[in-house]
């Protein structure tokens, strides 16, 4: 076991500077992340240790990014690439969706494609315009991708050295909002599979179901809950695609309630497909609909409305309360 | 094209090269392997033998604002040279006017920066060091004449007559900036690098058609602004592909500010920007960006082009951003102050101020009077700033679409209720 | 009454057409829109009467395409452009997001975008990759975008009429598998809203919910079924974002049972959407989960599986079997 | 550069450009409105004075293959003229085996066409025409070189080694593909206009990364092919960028066909698509693209220029698609007879027998005997592509990931009990 205190960004920092000098064929780039060690510092110091031929700084344009990514990929590469915020991978979606997802598809095993993007995500931190969206769904929506959302130092360090070794590629949603959360971490290998939803507390009332940012307001909320005498069963998803369902479908079979949180706007959303699947596999256990506590169907609104906008702990509560009349 | 060193001609076909330059690939991917043996191999290949140009390359580019083909008036020392391809009538008043403009930009935006520092502003863009190629390319503009920035545009804002104020609501949080693109005719900030310039060709290629080019008062350009960063976007391909397709009346501005955040220039070229439009066949032509006159010539110049029929055309304007790249950067992680302090020598305000006193243009009360309007300037927009009042929730689900949808309006309603639930809640506590 | 026997290409011709005359500020563009008239010839013929000032081959760059068409919008022209296949969309993926859906509330409706983005969608007509896919789902999660599908001539026409007179940006969906589809239009003015969902059958079994393509699968499901005793209702939803979930409701409060028809692949789909949705509004009136009758979460595949692919006949009625074991 | 007009050089800075010919926006924008009065009103800005050079306009580039600057060795006629820049051995084996390359590929790709025709394809990419541009290219490469195709590269696969038959796959419908693209160093089809251009500059940076470049025989390149539509996609410009970035091994090799689909070339460009390299700063040239032997000595010194660490290069291969588009398309209602008809007369492969023929290094046996192979072939092509079975449902799901996840499996599993449950009802009917 070894066991250090660490920010999720360092968590994160410390999982690519593993995996770099695990396997030289690592390598990572993208806008910002020699010198400067990325806006967020994720990358802090790889540069100066590793080499440019490690770690390099792109030109500015996303697509060229996630191409070179794939290009490499073919020629024996494990390319990690950052995404430098949330509302910036859409220049690059037509060659994630038309290329990455599809070559290992496409050519029957012929490309492995093991690329990782790792994109800060979410909302919270008072940002202008496209620096607190929520894509995941997106992404979600696109066979042939793996689409993770770290929520904690443990799981971010795990999680991402999972990541890099997958030979599919993974769209690594960052919590940018907790990246200066500090845990302990064991860095040993531990041979887990972290792509697995994971029951945080037990309980009896509702069900929680939520990823990423969000998970520190269902465990606030749970708390909250346990005072007024409810508990409730809260699960971080890790993975949404491909989602780990059972754990959520065998929790509601004994709590009869869901509510799933998520950031993002609700519409054709991975909280509608949670719903959509639970409700399937679930029907007779369910003692109220599944309910999403999720974004609006709006833009994402300007940086001072933006906790209106969040999933927070009372709308949670009540939409437990709301489980609870039906 | 003729191949005397001092033109300055717009490049249509890009120009000659000296032979001494040698394509150096280690300094262009520092890093990656390099092929010691690659001239050998060359030499073997037998192609040697030719005078094949070499590429020019970029390397200390940036330590220099002196670059070959840039076209300059106003020197760092303020002397004043007419170009004889960009004529413009200088007088004390058009100077006078541009250095207030120049320093109360100036103002305002380190007010920004010291606004954000005090928790006033989650984020501020500095533009210091780019006051002339913003004030004299906005100057440039007619008033029909149609602008696009990026975000760091605030002295084109400024020659729009946005008041600056009006920009504040972005980066406090409260609005996605407070001016009316269309009536100001100068398009909200864009923030997804290159977005812009597919859609300024789109609003040209309407001008175009709307018959609204030619030698007649009422003709129209637009112009759109970018960072030597933005240049490797496929928008801003794409953007000069359309605009020479359908010979938009457009001027692809590029501030060539020598960084994108943390990567110099090198990152995104190997060659001089301007020379991105040969290839579309369109003229570009690279200005001193420190230099207000020459900016405001030359835009000029590109803008009349395009309004009478002959668009686009590329500017480059080669300057320096002085400061972070935004309140939220540090840039002593990557860049030697070295560099800083020798572009501050080339400071597009002093150099005018060099000329306006140095040639009895302005006394010290003008002097002194500009500096009151700037410090008024800045009190208004800081108490402005304190006083915006954080949106209503109404906001939030206001004009998603020009008619409401019942769908949102529900989640609308069902959010009010929420909230005044919650309010209830709160009162007996919860 | 105006009316004609259309197939559904020409009613697409024919409101362009009407639209064209009616308001010289509708202009079209896209690859190949203008001699060629479309791969589809949806444009046939509009060039040679309107003139290359109001419809145009654009250069090959569907980021282009639609920027120059916001572009446009702002300065007061109303453009259709034509992306010519579903799977050609995403390249323009960015520019729809980040700027045509958000321009109008960025600016509180300083900016109107009344853009048409028509889009050829969905399989059936053994193509190779990327010429089959039914990307709707991406757009319904997208806030400031109206997404429409139209099923039939009629509605073919009327629909994209109203999108032209829409200010707000749509996305037009057509089948392009029925496109040859043959019935009678009334083109005259109606002033109905035809961005709503419209119940084509009445039944009492159970409710389909379908769009696109697939409508006439679901109502020849209906067919077959009443043939054996059951009556399926089916809805054209028409409009999938905004949604007009109101008669979907009223039909399951109804039959207590709804399949929902979609070629698009499940996950995060607003087929899921729509299941978590009803299944919230009309929670005691079903007798059996919302099942999803979908493409697989898989990509397109070769054309010569594509009939496996498709939702069929027989997969609707084994999901209304499905729903009457509960 | 020299201005020389017999030069040939690949073009680095662009090239000279004659003074009389003048930009003309209608040419470019036809039907939009233009403006009478815009020499008028650059006159009146006093702008007229200056020599500014016009750009070259693409006007009637499309009828005649002998552009300038165009870098032809074999001529229509069969006569060779070794090009000093360009060395090649013209071998008799070398020739006759391009000989046989070319009739044997435009035969089956006839037979592709025929087979679409019957039914038996769902679709079929016509290459006639572009034999030389294919094969040439496609020769240039060294075994351990990698290409990246479009979709209608089937003259590279052949040389690739990629047997024709495993081409049907995709245009049958029961794959995308039948090849490995690893191991015969062709990537599979890219149908997404401009993809592979990224894709290849990263694969490219790999070879450079590995230090698989230099003057060791193991060196390698890599070669990526687009069309003259392609160029203006944002990827294209995307994959410059970063091949210039990172001194990628990689030529840039554009098939200039003068349409996409119906839209001829100056619908995405003024100027020569060779000039785009000069943008990045890597050598651009243009190749008579009918001319198999200048094709090859040209993409053989590219690739060994990359390979030697000297990347990128483009080239434009000017050529002509004799066909329709795809078997889908109807090039009657866009292009006129007349232009396929004298291109007709610049056959690619006809000028190849007459220089054979005429210099007495094939006799009536040998081209006797390549027809005899080339009907083979196509028998053996439409043999195995009506014996194509249709894949199982099991292909539907495999490999979407390298491992199979839980939820496909189960999509998987539920789809198969379904198709059994079928056949059972089937069975005993419905
Ligand atoms: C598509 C996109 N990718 C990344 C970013 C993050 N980003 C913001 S500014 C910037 C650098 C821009 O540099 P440049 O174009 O030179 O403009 P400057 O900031 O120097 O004015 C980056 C990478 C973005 N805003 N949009
Ligand atoms: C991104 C994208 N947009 C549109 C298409 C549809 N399309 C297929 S081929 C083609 C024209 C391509 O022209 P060019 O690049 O010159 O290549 P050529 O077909 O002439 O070989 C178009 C528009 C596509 N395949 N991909
Ligand atoms: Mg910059
Ligand atoms: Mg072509």
């Amino acid at each position: 076991m070894t066991e250090i205190k660490l920010t999720l960004a360092k968590a994160l920092n410390t999982a690519l500077r593993d995996a770099m000098e695990l396997d030289d064929k690592v390598v990572v780039f993208g806008e910002d992340v020699g010198k400067l060690g990325g806006v967020f510092r994720i990358t802090d110091g790889l540069q100066k240790d590793f080499g440019e031929h490690r770690i390099w700084d792109s030109p500015l344009a996303e697509s060229g990014i996630v191409g070179t990514a794939i290009g490499l990929a073919m020629r024996g590469y494990r390319p990690v690439v950052e995404i430098q915020f949330d509302g910036f991978v859409f220049p690059a979606f037509d060659m994630i969706i038309s290329q990455l997802a599809k070559l290992t598809f496409r050519s029957q095993g012929a490309w492995k494609m093991p690329v990782v993007i790792r994109i800060p995500f979410g909302g919270g931190i008072g940002a202008v315009e496209h620096h607190s969206e929520s894509p995941e769904s997106f992404f979600c929506h696109i066979a042939g991708l793996k689409v993770v959302a770290c929520s904690n130092p443990s799981d971010a360090y795990h999680m991402l050295r999972q990541a890099i070794a997958c030979d599919d590629p993974v769209v690594f949603f960052e919590p940018k909002r907790r990246y200066y959360d500090k845990a302990v971490v064991d860095v040993s290998a531990t041979g887990e599979d972290y792509f697995t939803s994971k029951t945080l507390t037990q309980g009896q009332t509702c069900t929680i179901a939520s990823y990423g940012p969000s998970m520190p307001v269902a465990l606030a909320a749970a708390e909250a809950a346990a005072a007024e005498g409810r508990s409730l069963e809260v699960i971080d998803l890790r993975s949404l695609s491909p989602l780990d369902l059972g754990p959520v479908v065998e929790s509601v079979k004994r709590t009869g309630r869901l509510v799933v949180v998520s950031e993002a706007p609700r519409e054709s959303s991975i909280s509608s497909d949670i719903a959509a699947r639970v409700t399937e596999e679930a029907f007779y256990s369910l003692a109220a609909p599944v309910l999403r506590v999720a974004g609006f169907d709006t833009p994402y609104p300007p940086a001072k409305l933006e906790e209106e906008y969040l999933p927070s702990l009372d709308r949670i509560l009540e939409a437990v309360d709301r489980t609870l009349s039906y | 094209m003729n191949s005397d060193s001092q033109s300055t001609e717009p490049v249509m076909t890009g120009s000659e090269d000296s032979a001494g330059k040698v394509a150096d690939g280690d300094a262009l991917s520092p890093g990656h392997p390099q092929t010691a043996g690659a001239a050998a191999a060359r030499s073997a290949a037998g192609t040697t033998g030719s005078n094949r140009p070499a590429p020019e390359i970029m390397r200390g580019l940036r330590a220099t604002a002196s670059a070959p083909d840039q076209i300059s008036i106003l020197s760092p020392e303020g002397e004043l040279t007419a170009h004889p391809d960009y004529p413009l009538d200088v007088t004390p008043e058009l100077v006078r006017g541009l250095y207030r403009d120049m320093v109360l930009v100036r103002r305002f935006d380190r007010e920004g920066n010291a606004l954000q520092r005090q928790g006033q502003l989650g984020l501020w863009v500095p533009l210091l060091g780019q006051e002339a190629a913003q004030i004299g390319s906005g100057r440039a503009m007619r008033p029909r004449d149609m602008a696009f920035p990026s975000y760091r545009e605030h002295g084109v804002a400024w020659t729009r007559g946005v008041d600056p104020v009006d920009i504040l609501g972005m980066f406090r949080g409260i609005d996605h900036g407070s001016w009316n693109p269309a009536e100001k005719r100068f398009g909200q900030y864009t923030i997804v690098i290159g977005n812009q310039a597919p859609i300024a060709v789109g609003y040209a290629m309407g001008q175009r058609l709307d018959g609204a080019i030619g030698d007649d008062e009422n003709a129209e350009a637009s112009i759109v602004y970018f960072g030597d960063g933005a240049t490797s976007e496929g928008d801003i391909h794409e953007g000069m592909v359309f605009g020479a397709a359908f010979s938009a009346p457009v001027v692809f501005f590029c501030q060539n500010n020598q960084w994108a955040i943390s990567a110099p220039l090198e990152t995104q070229t190997r060659v001089p920007l301007y020379r991105r439009a040969n290839a579309y066949g369109f003229p570009g032509l690279r200005v001193d960006g420190n230099d207000v006159l020459a900016v405001l010539a030359v835009t000029k110049w590109a803008l009349d082009e395009c309004r009478t029929g002959n668009g686009p055309v590329m500017i480059e304007a080669f300057t320096y951003r002085m400061d972070a790249h935004t309140t939220s950067d540090d840039p002593t992680r990557y860049r030697l102050a070295d560099e800083t302090e020798s572009w501050r020598l080339l400071d597009p305000i002093e150099r005018v101020k060099a000329y306006l006193a140095r040639n009895g243009l302005a006394d010290a009360a003008f002097f002194d009077q500009v500096q009151v309007e700037a410090d008024e300037l800045a009190a208004r927009f800081r108490a402005h700033c304190v006083e915006l009042e954080p949106p209503t929730s109404e906001r939030m689900f206001s004009r998603v679409y020009t008619d409401p949808s019942a769908q949102l309006a529900a989640q609308q309603a069902e959010h009010e209720e929420y909230q005044a639930g919650f309010a209830d809640t709160e009162a007996v506590s919860r």
